[in-house]
């Protein structure tokens, strides 16, 4: 395990540097955060704001040893694989979607035993990322009892000294480094999300470092004409990357919707190809356009703005 | 009148949904069964999503793949961050929660983890997503799958979402103090459990399913009552309506 | 203690009726809702959102031997205490604010053991209502170690399996009913707060009943057109009362500021006059004035307006 | 020039703080230093309130009277719930946290609870708000408050918010595993506390102040160095500053 021990976390949080600045980098400088061997935690969730504009750098830029957590981890744990970045996944499921079935590539590489499979419940992922957040070594929940999750999980159970019955306990989960995609950022990093806040507000608390990816990066001003919408606070934030369409194929809520059928084409070429087809992917998508925007070309505009205007009509 | 497994299996679920409920509901089946049930029977039922939603109200043709996608949220009233969907969940707001799986057991305990071994598995399934945490917290829990010799074992390979457990008071020595599963709902029949020992039994079978077809399909050993009752088949109507929410037939087969 | 147990909360939450329904009715009716021997939550602080509509009904109705619990409590504990309406407040802190200095009735009520007083820190109240409404019996904190509040409140401690360290434990608590003032509300009990959330999400979703006054009484797709702003879910709220000032004489966040001169009257004449100030004060406000709207009257219109200008001013 | 005691414990407390730091403040004396240092040597200080505010800035003339209205939000840019803006403290995102209190004790031990016996007080003050968890939880705790003997204790009647405890061992005994009362401010002396002991002791006086008198006023053996220095007194311009920030002195006395 690479997570930090609870005492650890905190005098990380106290040795950095939580100073109000401008933090508006580069992505390939913010991505220098990750050090190789690093848990790396992931907001949004499955095909929804994945912060895929950090995620495409690291991978660029040759990060190994990673371990990647995620409540339900998208494709992106795929690539992560296939490139050798990853040597482990926390998370409650992994897979791609509903209709795609199990993931080939999941399968290859954690039944093999290259790629260890840490599974927690849904809430029980949820909590962990909370209990660090909230500055305590566990939450107690009832997830998770008398199921086999429990044991091979890592939790604990105790009898509880109000109730008398047991509960179990999760431990607090502090990654090294938070990835998050948010719809607005002011240059220190305090940020809004729109629509589904997932559980990005409790992982930038959680991590020592974060990075967040913003669609937009606005004036201060215009965050404290709505404060009650800013969710994530700039003493968290440690890098401000500017990028429109940054969780793009995923959707951004409001913004755009998923490429479904961009998904769709990785999902069959991987169903039927296997890990070169993750591969091809990769060389396309990833290590092939040089920078963001580039990659975006590879969708064209017309995609972009066709998805734009599906979750235009949508959140109408 | 034709119908798909899917199809059968939402009618039959929308069905078991009483009015002026609440449903914790996964994609796919789950979704289609309340959509249904609140087009039917059920107008004032709420749904509630995974993925971070309350009362949302479904576009037909724009079904949600993922219940943490902007059509998941179509007209929904609150979007709580996922650890808070769960936390009201666990607090005891939901009367409804669905689950499926790869493996169930005579305790309604599901498998969605492993086949084999958990050290060596033969497959490496998805995972829990809510489903433990589903069938942990939700008052009534109904699990919804096709029925398959290999899916109905006498005993999981893990057990990702604790049913019954191992018998009446499995689910309280545990430490689940609250919920309990209370349908199975297969393509050949529905099965409740048996209080006095915890364990799945027969309550009706699916229109035209002969009861040997059932116990044929199962993996453990099935009690029924003396006269099995048949469910009634799909109407006209449940079918136009899952059609009209399902026009590609993403999730109905 | 009227604090309802971890299970028996469970199973009342579950008896209750949960659907969606229209909730609104006057506040008579609403605080109803309300027996005698109850634990009542108080949703905003101090003198912020105090839900005085339904606080002054709940002593027109004359209710005995309430248990009243609040973070911050302001005059409003005072007069349930000289109205003989409060046997018992739970809080972090008990006066009118930081000029007034001590509450002469709070003294008076307390030393003398008519009213009991039991005292949490500010976090640890506050992680007793979260307890509650993540339906757990209680959550772990550093806070209160190492202080007297630790073993007098009734909380434990336990050494942690994960750190080996010792912990306070705080037990939920799950209210009565608590009565909450939001901005806006539907009919069904889905509600909106702008500015200061303050305690009352928690509170509403702890609460085995709940009392919403709203400023204002919206259509349900008003609030669907910012459901990321809903905290409130409608299947925790039992009553729907509507009520513009409803909060006054305190502040309802960019609607209107907290009449501080009245505040500083009230005060002022109970420092020199006692408890027979606060009960010429509830003949003047609360048994007096027969509805709402005539309350308001007291105050007057030209105040009214003035309060609602200096907030406007404020939030610009 | 003349100032009241309310004005040199602002001065002294805003010299204390670092800019580019986060300071966790209360209303009155702690605000008015806050404002002070950012106005002066601090311009990228962050105040955070109680009440749920990060990032505020005050209007002269209208000064909030509690953190939880609507004056102490001004131009804040994130408002979290007062459980939230707590938990950021006990994540360890705040640098500073002040308390005042009616007794101090040597090992820098809080009471704002009750003066005499708990169970039967001879007053009961108002409590702990949040002054329990801002000791439990800032890095570095200041205590600010003016220089009483009745005030400075050999023991607290009741530990609302702990220092030091009872000894250099005695937050980690007792599970507060970080943070630690550094320095206390009053109108006669800076004080800081003996690593070895945990006990309070003289690390300067305010101006015109001799070290008999703060002896005189406190109720503990008091080390003081061979020869305690002074603290210059408070700036023109700072108590300009803190005239203008609150022109109707409701905290300046």
């Amino acid at each position: 395990m690479s997570d930090a021990s609870f005492v650890e976390a905190r005098r990380r949080l106290e040795a950095k540097d939580r100073s109000r600045r401008d933090k508006r980098m580069p992505v390939e400088r913010a991505a220098e955060l990750v050090r190789d061997g690093d848990h790396i935690a992931i907001g949004g969730c499955l095909y929804s704001r994945t912060p895929w504009v950090t995620l495409r750098e690291l991978l660029r830029q040759r990060r190994r040893d990673l371990t990647l957590s995620r409540n339900l981890l998208c494709y992106e744990g795929e690539l992560f694989m296939v490139a050798g970045a990853a040597r482990g996944i926390v998370t409650s499921w992994a897979g791609i979607g509903l209709p795609w079935g199990l993931s080939r590539i999941v399968r290859e590489f954690v039944e093999s035993g290259r790629v260890r499979f840490d599974e927690w419940s849904h809430l029980a992922l949820g909590l962990r990322y909370r209990a660090a957040a909230m500055g305590v070594p566990f939450l107690p929940t009832l997830s998770m009892l008398g199921s086999d999750l429990l044991a091979r999980a890592g939790a604990r159970t105790m009898t509880c000294p109000f109730t008398g019955e047991r509960l179990c306990l999760v431990p607090a989960l502090f990654p090294d480094v938070a990835l998050l995609h948010v719809h607005r950022a002011d240059p220190f990093g305090n940020a809004q999300i729109d629509g589904y806040p997932h559980m990005d507000a409790d992982l930038a608390v959680a991590a020592a470092a974060v990075i967040v990816s913003a669609e937009e990066i606005v004036d201060p001003e215009d965050l404290r004409r709505h404060a009650d919408r800013t969710i994530i606070p700039f003493f968290a934030v440690d890098a401000v990357v500017e990028a429109p369409y940054g969780a793009y194929p995923h959707e951004c809520y409001g913004l755009y919707e998923a490429d479904l059928a961009h998904i769709d084409a990785y999902a069959r070429g991987v169903a039927s190809g296997g890990a070169d087809a993750a591969r091809r992917h990769l060389d396309d998508y990833v290590y092939g356009p040089e920078t963001f925007e580039a990659y975006l070309e590879r969708f064209g505009v017309g995609r972009l703005l066709e998805r734009r205007r599906a979750a235009q009509e949508l959140s109408r | 009148m034709t119908y798909t497994a899917s199809e059968l299996l939402a009618v039959s679920a929308a069905r078991l949904l009483e009015d002026r409920k609440i449903v914790f509901a996964g994609v796919g089946t789950p979704l289609l069964a309340s959509v249904l049930a609140q087009t039917t029977h059920a107008p004032n039922l709420t749904i509630v999503l995974e993925g971070g939603v309350i009362g949302p109200e479904m576009a037909p043709g724009r079904l949600p793949i993922s219940t943490n996608e902007m059509r998941a949220a179509r007209r929904g009233v609150l979007l709580p961050s996922i650890t808070q969907i769960f936390l009201y969940a666990q607090r005891g707001f939901y009367d409804y929660g669905f689950l499926g799986g790869a493996q169930v057991d005579p305790y309604g305990n599901v498998n969605t983890s492993f086949i084999g071994p958990p050290e060596r598995p033969r497959v490496r399934l998805p995972g829990s997503g809510g489903a433990c945490d589903i069938i942990s917290h939700c008052r009534e829990i109904l699990i919804v799958t096709t029925h398959e010799r290999r899916r109905f074992v006498e005993r999981v390979d893990f057990v990702t979402s604790p049913g019954h457990v191992d018998g009446p008071d499995g689910r309280r020595r545990a430490g689940l103090l609250f919920g309990r599963v209370t349908k199975v709902v297969t393509n050949l029949a529905l099965m409740g459990f048996d209080p006095a020992t915890a364990r799945m039994r027969l309550e009706a079978l699916q229109p035209g399913v002969r009861l040997e077809e059932v116990r044929e399909h199962t993996g453990f050993e099935l009690p029924a009552p003396a006269d099995v009752p048949h469910l009634p088949p799909p109407a006209e109507r449940e079918l136009a309506i899952l059609r009209t929410l399902d026009p590609e037939r993403t999730f109905l087969g």
